[in-house]
């Protein structure tokens, strides 16, 4: 599986919870319905020392104790054609789908490294109950 | 500190084969592979009410899903061919036909184009096309001289057009 | 005009509520108000035998009883650089917007062998009311 | 600070509704709450007698009456590499956010002259209370 994003849930503006709760690395369902889940990466390369990128991906995933394995949500996939300048690419993510109480959303990419999480406006993820 | 929701932290770890469902309250027995949760079990625990995946939908494990995930598709306009069916049970395989590779899309390769292997037309093959890589080409054959990036047969040279490579391939004694 | 998708509603993780229907390629409207709408087409090429595509266009349109044109509610287009290389382009737009009961909504593109239906997280469609 | 976008907020699709209005430039937020903000800018160019752009920035951002500096809410940053071919580029952003009544959201781009304001649908910015 691709490596997952972890989140600064406490300070600034990246986390607006409307009574979802944050831990290890997911967005926990607190009642079941449907929400509108949404999430933005900002990838920024090449980064030395790191072969060529051909393309950034990040993806949405729900666990959730009903099944064993993550089920991919939302999935945002761009090659790059920047040939060797630097480059940045934004992915937006959002869409309404049907959570269980329990469950837990987590932000998936193809490459932490290559993440710009410097900035919370650049980078961010949320849930909103519909 | 924050409250934590108290009906989530309620819920007692279900005894293996088994899941906690929310609606009933209480662990249900786990529904096989193939098929979903289409209602939960009684206060027995063991009788949860599972149905077959239908058509274009597959469970891979046990589970107490409501619904089956959708199968994905093979992409005809990128000229992929259904490798494995979709079952109840497993997701479509998609790949390409004889005489294609993979041309990748992303990093891992879930996406991907088929591509028509290079024929080598005129040269040796070094590495055979294979699902996962074009055709690598070699040097000229023999009896075909290299020119312009292509090989071309000594037998359509004429002493006007063989030149220096031409005439060192396929001999002097030309004309 | 453009070329309309085909959506699958049923199965996996589509499915319509509160009496959104799906029908004849379109999101029915069932009850007048204010809905964000969202839809992600994911394209990608080049497939053979096909003129080289220099930009993905993405529309969602509404249909109405009392206007005989469709309207354009959202677009995104995005010219491609890929030079020759497979590119993946994903585009995603969302908005809110006043519907009428019986309004129908749609989505077009500027070509459908470019779009990437193949995974139900990549390509996707939908609207709640507010 | 970058450029501000004006809006059009009367006419055609544009509408302030859920007694949001808008005034100089701005959204301002009528009550106090988790609102969904969002935007879409496409951007084009090149256009004449312009330098290469090598990039295209938009961002959503708060002034409030409670901090005299403008606060960055949401960023979308995207490099270009049509190489001096005509290029569209759509950015789209969107999030919950908290906000108190008063407040004032905006659209800072990096450059207007790059806006493709001519099509509604095309550049779009809005919010709804959760």
């Amino acid at each position: 599986h691709l490596p997952i994003l972890q989140w600064e849930d406490k300070r600034g503006l990246a986390f607006t919870k409307n009574n979802l709760s944050y831990s290890s690395n997911s967005l926990v369902i607190p009642v079941s319905g449907d929400y509108y889940v949404y999430a933005q990466v900002t990838f920024r390369g090449p980064i030395e020392s790191y072969s060529k990128t051909n393309s950034v991906t990040e993806i949405i995933t729900k666990v959730t104790d009903s099944y064993p394995e993550p089920t991919q949500l939302l999935t945002g996939t761009k090659t790059l054609s920047e040939k060797g300048n630097s480059w940045l690419q934004p992915i937006y993510l959002g869409a309404v789908v049907s959570l269980e109480v329990g469950d837990k959303l987590m932000v998936n990419v193809s490459d932490i490294k290559l993440v710009d999480y410097t900035k919370e406006h650049k980078t961010f993820f949320g849930a909103f109950l519909l | 500190p924050p409250t934590r929701p108290r009906r989530h932290a309620a819920r007692p770890p279900c005894p293996a084969g088994m899941n906690w469902i929310e609606n009933a309250h209480q662990c249900c027995a786990q529904c096989p592979a193939g098929t979903f949760l289409l209602n939960p079990c009684s206060s027995r625990g063991n009788d949860s009410v599972c149905a077959a995946c239908p058509a274009g939908t597959f469970r891979a494990q046990p589970n107490t899903f409501p619904e089956c995930q959708a199968c994905y598709e093979c992409d005809r306009h990128a000229s992929q061919i259904v490798l494995r069916n979709c079952s109840a049970t497993t997701n479509v395989a998609c790949g390409c036909e004889p005489g294609r590779f993979r041309e990748c899309l992303d990093d891992r390769c879930s996406d991907f184009i088929c591509r028509q292997c290079q024929p080598c037309a005129g040269r040796l093959i070094q590495r055979p096309c294979s699902e996962a890589q074009d055709t690598l080409c070699g040097s000229c054959k023999p009896d075909f001289y290299a020119e312009g990036g292509e090989c071309q047969p000594c037998r359509t040279s004429t002493p006007e057009t063989c030149g220096k490579e031409c005439q060192r391939v396929c001999g002097g004694g030309r004309g």
